[in-house]
């Protein structure tokens, strides 16, 4: 099913109207809490919704019950502590939050990491993101009342989990990411074990592919809901595969230069054009499986060489501002780093989370939408709350 | 069971309470077999775990552990509720299977009561369960609940009516509501003249079949049917605020009641009782029948379930039309083509 | 309707009852933060299930948990909810605070948006420490939790303990679905990994 | 290094590296061709790797952001935030404060008079900035737009019109830094408690916990590896 933008806005208008006419005329809705305990919202996010019926008239989401003041806190630490917290932003995406913070410091202090760090980066950044994503996969089946994919997803991440375990030490929240290369190198047969674990997470995504995307009541649950123009995606700042379903060609692994080694693997950018939960769902399932792919072909070409450039053991990062971003397994993350030349941690930190974006539309797409559908679009636009507060 | 008069000598209330633990042990056992075999044992294996390990031998026990504590939870009523509706509401439930149960013939002279209108009788039953869960939604004084409650209510009454009309296939060709007589004229059938294992009407009502579990699956509130107690949507819809021994009717009901149909669902279309080969009639089959029984409600139920872990939940929207636009007019057909075999054969 | 609510337990019958709260501890599906991950691996991986242990994580709704495990971060903002949440779990009910953000604020002790342990909130049965802790931590500190209840004493539970709590509940109150109080903890809370090193029933630094 | 138009106010000092970053022909376009839109609006501007900082006056916030999407396809919407400049009076949230400054490494201050952070990519010296960043999704450039607030009085109009997104970044910014958005239909507590009291962004904010007590961690510090001995006194 294949709308034209304009069909799609004037749908969506349409029913935003139509929901509120009935609402003004007639009856008198019921405001229904949703969160911040509710199994939907992953956690921690409340969203009050006015009903009619179970149309849903009016939703305004209330973030901040995971807000842990990071911009504050990063502050007070010094550059190496910071990566400690930053783990914990995106708690899935572990390590890929500490890339771009660690980028952007090493562009201020004007280093670069050996090669053999970039890719090793590169490597860690994908598991990342195969670890995150395959969580999704399984519980956006949850979120629609199937209860199985869930624990496949759980039993396959394991393996990657293992693999991070057996490199950094940490099962998540490696905090192995230095400024100037990474703490440690490989242990030895790490490279075939991954690739073998990267077969089966390919066998993962079939076998999702198979319960669910094949599955008429999942199609039925998640075609033509919550379509997100492509406009409306850009002025609300939509990144990631939320952005990549609604036809924008943009990964910013692809179109922007950096010093990781995406440039050296062949991949594809996966895009959608419908722009609704399906495409969103479709689009991450294939982005796992380019993920997989990168993995296998940079372990496959992995230089030799050092792992850490020489750096100092007291880090002083010259005067500077300096912004970098990556493309997270949610979307565009990036860090906005103000150092002020002294010897302690960053002077202002912004840290630019997908998710607080990706939410940020829901007053606007939640507007008309049914009670289930509000989960299947909560799940399908796939948030964290620690990355929606910060 | 029918003990009645012939075979022992009782006083009518003495033949009564018999009856009533009867019933009771009928509704627990499978209820109580199907918790531990399909939610703990079938789920856990389909999700590559292993289920209950540590109470009693595999986890066989664990189910008299939850009634132990269930009965030791606290029994709250929230705030603004309609508290003797509210503590009423499990038992309508829980009654409404009790109610199936008595009508389901288990062997030739093991039958609680030999109804003549029996299939009438079930399907008018079943629907209690409807007003149960209804009250329980609104006395709950929540809107997840009433929103659970509303959502059951309009999907069990719109699948009645695809499950009476698959069911009529079956009268048609048994030419009897009762279900004793069901059994029989499966026994004693042929199809085109070839009578070796009768007729299970699931061979000759195989449309009527497939209708009946399907809606069944949405009259047990089993997923892909179980928005009434989407988890992911309305926290557990109308059982929300229940704690304690409530909450364990109604979740022991839930299980009761897939039994109940299963039971139905064996009688009606499996044969029953019955296995082709044995004695229809002969007095040992008042022991093997219940067993027979037994075993196709849980070949019957392992279907359900099956289902239930597999797939995710339809819209509420989507559901209904389902009900109308295709079920009904498929079973209407499947009557029509029932009818007019019958008057050709 | 349940048989603590009068506040008498027949002797013989503790045993019994124990068993039975010790193996079918459900546990409500409800995650903060980071720590929900290990959480949920440990509930749903297969390498970890913990239905093994009768632990149930089916309930949705709080009034049908008998456990709750505080997996993450507590923000002052979500105090309130948390305290309402454990009113609402009927008794007996158990809590695990699980990772140092719940023990005692962990990384954001410094925050000025944290609340530095859940304790302050609620009170705890058993700390799980880590940041966040491996499932198998999680694991233990499920079973130090029901070597707790097997040793507990109910008459003590619900006759010694919290006088509020218990004389609400005793009375018969009409409305026993607002606070229950604190509830009355015969044990002191357990800390996983102190037995080893032989430091039983501490609790945790703040 | 692209230097600033003359009739820019603030001085700048990136003279001082001959050798510069190389050369970046696509943003530097862009910068002329911004300069010859904005006008009089556009302060300062300055090329730095990989990224284009501009600084604009305040009053023309919004007909800025509407030039950059219109004109020039910065269609899409990263982040909006603040900065605030204050050096730390307190500085109990920076480290050095807390812990003495390390020895032979002199503190944050270098002699700097002003109250505030000197040197800014972009100019400026007041003390708050907001910043907003977009990005043109067909020339793949983003582009940071500066603009300095009022000490007193930090306001700015708000982009609600321009980019929806806006909305909830707007709010954050806010509740932080205590910036007004003119014209905002709501400007609410999107983290924090509704009672909430301070901007916890502002430097002059201090972390209560740390001014109590002393970082846990000091108690069992290890010394650095490669480092000399002197810390071990603190073990």
């Amino acid at each position: 099913m294949t709308l034209t933008e304009q069909q799609q806005v004037s749908y969506i208008a349409s029913q935003a109207a139509e929901a509120r006419v009935r609402f003004e005329l007639e009856t008198e809705g019921m405001t229904l809490n949703i969160g911040p305990q509710h199994p939907a919202t992953h956690g921690t996010l409340r969203i009050v919704c006015r009903l009619d019926g179970e149309q849903v008239v009016w939703a305004d989401p209330v973030c901040g019950y995971m807000h842990r003041g990071y911009e504050k806190l990063v502050e007070a630490r010094k550059y190496q502590q910071v990566t400690t917290l930053i783990n914990r932003i995106d708690w899935l995406g572990h390590f890929a939050n500490e890339v771009p913070f660690i980028l952007a410091v090493e562009r201020l202090y004007e280093v670069e990491a050996p090669e053999r760090a970039q890719w090793l980066r590169t490597i860690f950044f994908e598991m990342a993101r195969i670890a995150n994503i395959t969580l999704f996969l399984g519980d956006m089946g949850v979120q629609l009342g199937a209860i199985t994919p869930v624990f496949y997803a759980f039993r396959d991440r394991e393996h990657v989990l293992n693999l991070m375990e057996a490199v950094t030490g940490g099962r998540f929240h490696p905090n192995f990411d230095r400024v100037g290369g990474l703490k440690d190198d490989l242990p030895k047969g790490w490279g075939d074990e991954t690739k073998a674990v990267m077969r089966k997470v390919e066998e993962f995504c079939d076998q999702m592919e198979n319960l669910l995307v094949g599955n008429e009541i999942f199609e039925k649950r998640t075609r033509g809901i919550g379509v997100v123009p492509q406009k409306v995606a850009l002025e609300y700042g939509l990144s990631g595969a939320n952005l990549r379903s609604t036809g924008v060609d943009w990964d910013i692994r692809r179109d922007e230069p950096s010093p990781l080694a995406w440039k050296h693997a062949d991949w594809k950018v996966i895009t959608h054009t419908a722009g609704d939960s399906f495409a969103r769902y479709w689009v991450r399932l294939q982005e796992t499986r380019e993920a997989a792919k990168i993995v296998t072909q940079l372990i496959d070409g992995l230089p030799s060489g050092p792992i850490m450039a020489k750096m100092p053991a007291r880090l002083r990062v010259p005067k500077g501002e300096a912004w970098v971003h990556t493309e997270n397994p949610l979307g565009e993350m990036g860090y906005y780093v103000v150092s002020d030349g002294g010897p302690s941690g960053p002077f202002r930190c912004k840290i630019r989370t997908p998710s607080f974006n990706n939410i940020s539309i829901l007053p606007w797409l939640l507007r008309g939408t049914y009670v289930p559908d509000v989960v299947a679009i909560l799940a399908s636009l796939y948030f964290i709350l620690g990355d929606i507060d910060r | 069971m029918s003990l009645g008069g012939s075979l022992l000598a009782l006083a009518y209330w003495q033949e009564t309470l018999l009856r009533v633990l009867g019933v009771l042990l009928a509704v627990i056992l499978p209820a109580g077999g199907f918790v531990y075999l399909f939610l703990f044992k079938m789920m856990s294996r389909m999700q590559s775990r292993l289920g209950p390990m540590e109470a009693g031998p595999y986890g066989s026990l664990q189910l008299l552990a939850e009634v132990g504590k269930f009965l030791q939870k606290e029994d709250l009523a929230p705030e603004g509720a309609d508290r003797r509706l509210f503590k009423m509401a499990p038992y309508i439930v829980l009654i409404s299977v009790l109610l199936v149960y008595v009508a389901v013939p288990f062997g030739p002279d093991a039958w609680f009561t030999d109804l003549d209108s029996g299939i009438f009788y079930i399907l008018a039953v079943s629907s209690l369960s409807v007003l149960g869960i209804l009250v329980a939604g609104w006395a709950s004084a929540n809107k997840y609940s009433l929103t659970g409650g509303i959502r059951a209510a309009g999907q069990l009454i719109a699948y009645e009516i695809p499950m009476v009309l698959a069911v009529v296939g079956v009268v048609i060709q048994a030419g009897t509501l009762n279900l004793q007589q069901i059994v029989r004229a499966q026994a004693e059938g042929e199809i085109f003249g070839f009578g070796a294992f009768g007729n299970p009407f699931i061979l000759t009502q195989f449309v009527g079949f497939v209708l009946f579990m399907i809606a069944m699956q949405a009259e047990l509130t089993q997923a892909p049917f179980d928005m009434p107690i989407a988890e992911s949507e309305i926290v557990t819809g109308y059982m929300t605020e229940y704690t304690g021994m409530r909450f364990l009717l109604f979740f022991i009901g839930e299980f009761a009641t897939a039994g109940a149909f299963s039971a139905v669902v064996a009688t009606l279309f499996l044969g029953g009782w019955y296995l082709p080969g044995l004695s229809l009639d002969a007095n040992y089959m008042n022991i093997v029948g219940p067993l027979i029984l037994f075993g196709k409600m849980l070949l019957v139920a392992f279907f359900i379930f099956w289902i239930r872990f597999t797939y995710p939940r339809f819209r509420e929207d989507q559901l209904q039309s389902f009900a109308w636009k295709a079920l009904i007019p498929i079973s209407l057909v499947n009557i029509l083509v029932t009818g007019i075999l019958k008057v050709v054969f | 309707m349940g048989l603590v609510e009068k506040g008498w337990v027949p002797k013989p019958l503790t045993k019994v009852l124990n068993t039975a709260r010790k193996y079918s501890l459900w546990v409500y599906q409800w995650g903060l933060a980071c720590c929900a991950i290990e959480m949920g691996a440990a509930f749903g991986s297969p390498r970890y299930d913990v239905m093994r242990l009768g632990v149930i994580p089916f309930p949705a709704s709080a009034r049908q948990a008998d456990l709750v495990v505080i997996s993450g971060t507590v923000t002052d903002k979500m105090a309130v909810p948390i305290r309402r949440l454990y009113e609402q779990m009927p008794e007996p009910k158990y809590v695990i605070s699980m990772g140092s953000c719940a023990n005692c604020g962990g990384p954001y002790w410094d925050s000025y948006s944290v609340t530095k342990g859940v304790d302050q909130l609620i009170p705890v049965d058993v700390y799980v420490p880590g940041c966040p802790p491996r499932p198998e931590a999680l694991l233990e500190g499920i079973v130090l939790l029901q070597k707790m209840i097997q040793g507990e004493d109910m008459v003590d539970r619900w006759t010694k303990g919290d006088e509020q709590g218990v004389a609400q509940l005793t009375a018969r109150e009409p409305n026993p679905g607002r606070a229950t109080g604190g509830s009355a903890k015969s044990n002191e809370p357990v800390v996983v990994g102190a037995a080893s090193r032989g430091e039983r029933n501490q609790s945790p630094v703040r | 290094m692209s230097d600033t138009p003359s009739d820019a106010p603030a001085e700048t000092e990136e003279a001082a590296q001959p050798a510069g970053p190389p050369p970046d022909p696509e943003r530097e376009a862009l910068l002329e061709a911004l300069r010859a839109d904005l006008g009089d609006a556009l302060l300062d501007a300055q090329i730095i790797p990989e990224d284009l900082v501009i600084r604009v006056d305040r009053t023309a916030w919004r007909r800025v952001a509407e030039t950059l999407k219109i004109r020039h396809g910065f269609e899409y919407f990263c982040f909006l935030s603040g900065i605030d400049w204050l050096k730390s009076p307190e500085l109990e949230t920076r480290y050095e404060q807390v812990y003495g400054a390390i020895e032979g490494e002199e503190a944050a201050s270098d002699g700097d008079p002003s109250p505030f952070l000197g040197d800014r990519v972009g100019g400026g010296d007041g003390r708050f900035t907001v910043f907003l960043r977009l990005q043109n999704l067909r020339t793949k450039l983003g582009i940071t737009v500066k603009a300095d607030l009022d000490d007193a009085n930090p306001a700015v109009e708000t982009l609600i019109a321009v980019f929806r997104g806006a909305d909830w970044h707007e709010r954050e910014t806010w509740e932080m830094f205590g910036f007004d958005f003119t014209g905002h239909p709501a400007l609410r507590h999107i983290y924090l408690p509704t009672e909430f009291e301070g901007f916890p962004l502002r430097k002059d904010f201090p972390l209560l916990a740390r001014a109590v007590k002393p970082w846990p961690g000091l108690v069992d510090k290890e010394p650095i590896p490669g480092e000399d001995e002197e810390e071990e006194a603190n073990a």
